[in-house]
């Protein structure tokens, strides 16, 4: 049956919802927009981790590995809306491309 | 009931009779009809005629028209006829006797299912794939082969047959259970507000609702639920009207969710997740974004003000929350909520609560933190009414609104399940089983005979004591909300980060080392030491236990005495 | 890339570090300070009182009280009516001590008219028992409404429980329960009904331990202290120079009441203290010291009541309405005559020109000047803070606006 | 049925995430990805992932979201704020975005896997087991994610602050 899922089948929406993460990231033009692209992203990699973990190598690492990348992404996350705050605060915006200048 | 008003019942006395006469004449079409099609189903069906093609027939037209004839001609029963039910409804006690016919019916309906369950899954499966042709799904049990299984203990009834067929799939069975859930969910509210509105007139020294419904005013949340889902539904054109709808949604659905992983009993449990403590948390957590969006989406500053202190309180609230949950998992070894409930069975002495003073004082952490999290008050501040008008829900209106406090009651539901299943011993009742059969034993009832079985039932745990345990702690939430005056948001986050988080950090530090000096390392004087706290916490919990009792005692006794008496001035010429 | 709304954005951004009393305040996030209404329509504003709220966050830069929703002329009603008739117009100013602003406005025509002298003792004694009456059921209302500003539900119905009986009281001297217009020109409109002297006092048995009751529920609540306590400082210097009367000023610890300094109605037969705040949980002037010297004013209160009935004893069978106060011409002079009211000093300025109808009246209404001083207290304060403090102060909206 | 739980919560995950592209409303790209995240817990479930599922609800969902949501109210003035790409760049981008789901896919369905790829295995590493790891092989990386952390609380609230 065609429809039954395997391996693959994460992997093909892993990489659907990476590349849709990577145009989220190149579109949007609010740094938040592309804080939310970055985490699509980090959530596809989560999905192929979880999904080899279930298909192939077997024991737990996959687990693990996709623990430490939900962890870093908070981390990141709110560290990256920290600096939109600093950012926000110096221009007024918070549209990236208006973030231009070096002096801060 | 008899205070709703129905225009097109209400609308004169000549055209009244005509509308009712044609009414009942309807309803006695739909009685002989649908009466006809249960014979039929019932007798048309022979033995030999049994075929699985025929099952999304029967399914839909027989069974489906019946069920569907029955409930319809019930419903119009009541409308036509609300007059006279009223007047059996406005009897005392009917409530009582509904309410508890409510319970021993779902109990019944419970054991059925289980039954039924257990039958299909003990029979034998037939022989071959089997598909229905609509049905892409292949299946074991042939309509034939439940027949034969029904026909071995004695049903001969072939439309059996085809009603049992959809049950062998677990989905099926699911969407069963999820039926029971939801409907105990739509229960909490419609109980719970009312019972909330009782309460708090009984704080206040005044009656609350008194007239829908005769006794009490029982049937006054149907009656404002009808209501609200007649008021008219605004949606603010300046704001994000998707979000608004979709706000409801997140903040409902999540509780609900919740109650997918929260065990009722040992087996009175929808998904035994091996994570049950963390999902529900999970969930509860969730349900801040649908808050946020809601005042969001209103585009009303009173409503942004709410969702961003729902936002802050919440968020900073799910931490001292979390890791006062730690400490039971730590003594239980388990995240399960079965395992750690089960962990606590055995008389009230083994309950958590009582178990260290580390966990003693985690209790009410946690519970002074699931009240922040419910936005209950004193921590009612996202939905404060004297400041910020009503906060995120100040644009909702009509069934919406209703929604929210759905899943409002649901979680305070949750919260108080989880205080029970992790502090207070879940479903276990307070008296040890063993003492149960050897009271039983000495009345002269055998434990295993029917008496034995029923009061095992009641006393020894169940969903029953959990229900009644988890009630307890949501009415301490009533009280506490009628009682005591709100606090600031500055104070709230106060109290959160400097207060309890610090406390429950050393809680859970000082709770892990204890578990490491009695279970580990078997320190002999910590050992003394943790039964004399052990069993003087104990002791103050039975006081405690006792004071309550009293003190409810004395009020129900004496309840002239709270409310305010003055005879005379019911002499003044003017009242 | 510029749109629109980045535009407004930067050009309506105002200066992050606000100036204010000479302090500079620094926040600690970038935020945008935002104008919030509070009212007209709101459950905190105890009617239609609006006030602009300038916000950071939870935090309340400024707030302007904008009033004027419920003005009814009164005052210029007054140049058209004759006093008698004027009397119906002041129960509707502070509609919760409707018996003050009688008594207030009938003091000040006698005044004028020199009818002070005629009228009989047992109509003072009926006045200051009624006016102390109303002062405990005006207190009682601010002290439930000042339980559900900071979020308390229950005192609100405990109020409201013992002030219905002093409105039964009230029913059964003059008929109404809201406005009375009882207190009249040359006396009261009618004498006390039957057993009202044992019902009343028996009324006062049963409210004094009440008062207790409300001490346990909310006064010494730790969360209501720390709601009210050392907010909405106002000292005793500040009250003075904004024409703060009543409660609002005694809080304050200035110990100013016109019953002791300047005794009308016979005040001066009575034995009573005035209580003043102390700081007793807080600084001297905060919201907690308003609300408990309202407390201990209604335990003053009983006190006065209790002489009033006993003093009532010796005078039954006179008069108590003065044949003139119908009649009454007011002479080719003015008057400005204020006397105690629950919300602080109730003036009224009559001028008469021998007609039968004043050339004109005006009333200094306690709740107006009391509100003056919102601008300066709701300054830094927290968004709850607001609703504590107008709460504190107790305004009523029918007085402000008139 | 465990595969029409694949189809239904990838559907979601998906429309979700083409809905975070699509919406030009930042606050409505956070509610897509509300879904998405919710999509990918309930693919975790049915890939036996408990754990990570409801790690993923509750550091996610209930977190950074609320964190992002939070941002986002700070930082626009109004509901309909939205910045907008210039239609080269989204041509562009979207160009970029196809020839990489394209390739991967591709990559991904070519590639000889080491293991039969659709026979799952039986067993799945319980909460326990995954807890033991993480305490035990994994002791380091967990530490220092602690300490991370800790970098990341205070280097945010540092961030955070205006310059007195």
């Amino acid at each position: 049956m065609i429809l039954a899922v395997g391996l693959n089948h994460y992997l093909v929406l892993s990489a659907l919802i990476f590349s849709l993460g990577v145009l989220c990231m190149a579109t949007k033009r609010n740094a938040i927009g592309i804080l939310i692209g970055v985490e699509l992203v980090l959530n596809a990699a989560n999905i192929n981790l979880v999904a080899f973990s279930k298909y192939n190598a077997g024991v737990g690492d996959g687990h693990i590995f996709a623990v430490f990348v939900i962890l870093l992404a908070a981390a990141e996350a709110a560290l990256a809306i920290a600096i939109f705050m600093n950012f926000y605060n110096t221009l007024r915006t918070i549209d990236v491309d208006r973030g231009d200048e070096l002096r801060g | 009931m008899s205070q709703i008003t129905l225009p097109w019942i209400e609308k004169s006395p000549e055209t009244l009779s005509g509308y009712r006469r044609k009414a009942i004449l309807l309803l006695f079409v739909l009685a002989v009809g649908h009466l006809g099609i249960a014979l039929v189903s019932l007798f048309a069906f022979k033995p030999g005629q049994l075929a699985d093609w025929k099952i999304p027939f029967v399914l839909a037209l027989v069974l489906g028209a019946s069920l569907a004839g029955m409930a319809f001609t019930a419903g119009a029963f009541g409308v036509v006829f609300y007059r006279i039910i009223g007047k059996f409804l406005r009897w005392s006690y009917v409530a009582f006797a509904l309410f508890l016919g409510g319970v021993v019916g779902a109990c019944l309906i419970v054991w059925l299912h289980a039954e039924i369950f257990t039958f299909i899954k003990g029979l034998s499966a037939a022989e071959g794939e089997h598909r229905v042709w609509l049905l892409a799904v292949p299946y074991d049990h042939t309509v034939r082969n439940i027949y034969a299984g029904l026909e071995a203990i004695g049903v001969e009834v072939p439309v059996l047959a085809y009603a049992l067929w959809p049950l062998q799939f677990e989905f099926i069975r699911d969407l069963v259970a999820l039926g029971g859930i939801i409907g105990f969910i739509s229960i909490i509210p419609a109980f719970g507000i009312w019972w909330e509105r009782k309460v708090s007139a009984r704080i206040q020294s005044r009656m609350g609702p008194m007239r829908v419904g005769g006794w009490h005013g029982w049937l006054q949340s149907p009656a404002d639920g009808l209501k609200l889902i007649f008021k008219e539904d605004i949606i603010p054109p300046e704001g994000d009207p998707l979000l608004f709808r979709l706000a409801v949604y997140i903040t409902f659905v999540p509780p609900i969710c919740a109650f997918l992983a929260l065990p009722f009993a040992a087996a009175w449990v929808f998904r035994d997740l091996d994570v049950a403590l963390i999902f529900i948390l999970a969930m509860l957590g969730i349900e801040v974004v649908g808050v946020i969006l809601a005042g969001w989406a209103s585009n009303n500053k009173w409503a942004v003000y709410g969702s961003m202190r729902e936002a802050c309180q919440m968020v900073s609230y799910e931490i001292p929350m979390g890791m006062s949950l730690l400490i039971p998992i730590m003594m239980a070894g388990s995240l399960k909520l079965t395992d750690i409930a089960g962990a606590q069975a055995g008389g009230f002495w083994n309950w958590f609560v009582f178990a260290n003073p580390w966990c003693f004082i985690a209790f009410f952490t946690y519970y002074c933190a699931a009240l922040a999290s419910c936005k209950r008050a004193p921590f009612d501040l996202p939905e404060s009414e004297s400041e910020l008008v009503a906060g995120f829900l100040t644009e909702y209106s009509g069934f919406r609104w209703s929604l929210f406090f759905f899943g409002e009651y649901a979680a305070m539901f949750i919260v108080a399940g989880l205080a029970v299943i992790l502090f207070l011993g879940g479903w276990s009742s307070p008296i040890p089983e063993a003492w149960i059969n050897s009271f039983l034993t000495a009345v002269g009832a055998s434990p295993d005979g029917f008496f034995g079985t029923l009061a095992r039932g009641l006393l020894a745990g169940g969903p029953i004591i959990f229900v009644l345990k988890a009630t307890f702690l949501f009415y301490v939430q009533l009280w506490v909300r009628w009682t005591l005056p709100r606090v600031r948001i500055d104070q709230v986050l106060y109290a959160c980060v400097q207060v309890m988080l610090p406390l429950v950090m050393v809680l859970l530090l000082a709770n892990t080392l204890w578990i490491l000096g009695t279970d580990h390392l078997q320190w002999g004087w910590l050992n003394v030491i943790d039964g004399i706290l052990h069993w003087i916490l104990v002791g103050i919990g039975v006081i405690v236990a006792l004071a309550i009792l009293c003190i409810a005692l004395y009020g129900f006794k004496n309840n002239k005495r709270l409310v305010g008496q003055l005879a005379v001035v019911d002499q003044l010429p003017g009242s | 890339m510029k749109t629109d709304a980045v535009d407004i954005v930067l050009e309506s951004q105002p200066d992050i570090n606000v100036e204010l009393n000479g302090s500079q305040i620094q926040h600690d996030l970038p935020t945008e300070e935002m104008l919030v209404n509070m009212g007209p329509q709101h459950p905190a504003t105890h009617g239609v009182l609006r006030i602009v709220l300038r916000t950071d966050g939870e935090m309340v830069l400024e707030a302007v009280p904008h009033i004027g929703y419920l003005h009814r002329c009164a005052e210029k009603i007054g140049e058209t009516v004759a006093p008698y008739q004027y009397i119906p117009y002041t129960d509707r100013m502070d509609y919760l001590a409707g018996m003050n602003n009688n008594l207030g406005f009938a003091l000040a025509v006698e005044k004028l008219t020199g009818l002070e002298q005629e009228i009989s003792k047992r109509a003072t004694y009926i006045r200051i028992i009624f006016a102390e009456l109303n002062r405990i059921a005006s207190h009682l209302v601010a002290f439930g409404t000042y339980g559900l500003d900071i979020g308390a539900i229950t005192p609100f119905l405990y109020a409201f429980r013992e002030r219905e009986y002093i409105l039964d009281l009230f029913e059964s001297a003059c008929g109404a329960r809201l406005t009375y217009s009882y207190i009249t020109i040359g006396g009261v409109t009618d004498d006390l009904p039957d057993k009202f002297v044992e019902i009343c006092s028996e009324f006062l048995d049963y409210f004094e331990p009440k008062v207790k009751e409300y001490n346990n529920l909310l006064s010494h609540n730790h969360i209501f202290v720390k709601r009210t306590a050392d907010i909405g400082v106002i000292t005793g210097e500040e009250a003075l120079d904004y024409g703060l009367t009543g409660p609002v000023l005694r809080g304050s610890g200035v110990r100013w009441d016109l019953r002791k300094v300047r005794p009308h109605c016979s005040y001066d037969e009575f034995e009573f203290d005035v209580p003043v705040g102390q700081g007793l949980k807080g600084t001297v002037g905060d919201c907690w010291d308003r609300y408990i010297v309202r407390i201990q004013e209604m335990e003053q209160s009983v006190k006065i009541i209790r002489q009033a009935l006993e003093k009532l004893r010796g005078t039954e069978g006179q008069d108590v309405l003065h044949k003139k106060g119908k009649t009454i011409k007011l002479p080719d002079d003015d008057i400005y005559f204020e006397i105690e009211n629950p919300r602080g000093q109730l003036g009224f300025y009559v001028q008469g020109n021998g007609a039968a109808i004043p050339a004109r009246v005006k009333a200094r209404g306690p709740s107006f000047c009391n509100l003056c001083v919102t601008d300066k207290v709701c300054r830094d304060v927290l968004l709850a803070d607001v609703a504590a403090i107008i709460g504190s102060l107790d305004v009523v909206m029918g007085e402000v606006d008139r | 049925m465990d595969d029409l739980a694949f189809y239904i919560f990838a559907a979601v995950s998906l429309l979700s995430a083409i809905g975070i592209v699509a919406s030009s409303n930042i606050v409505r790209s956070a509610v897509c990805l509300l879904g998405t995240l919710g999509g990918v817990a309930c693919l975790y479930f049915v890939l036996d992932a408990n754990l990570l599922a409801v790690i993923q609800l509750i550091v996610y969902a209930g977190g950074t979201l609320v964190l992002m949501v939070f941002g986002i109210m700070l930082t626009s003035k109004s509901p309909w704020v939205g910045f907008r790409a210039t239609r080269g760049q989204v041509a562009g981008a979207v160009l970029v975005a196809i020839l990489m789901a394209v390739g991967i896919s591709t990559l991904v369905l070519t590639a000889e896997w080491s293991q039969s790829a659709n026979a799952p295995l039986k067993t799945s590493p319980s909460v326990a087991e995954v807890g033991e790891m993480l305490l035990t092989d994994y002791l380091v990386p967990f530490e220092v994610a602690s300490v991370l952390l800790l970098v990341v609380m205070i280097g945010a609230a540092y961030l955070a602050r205006t310059e007195k």
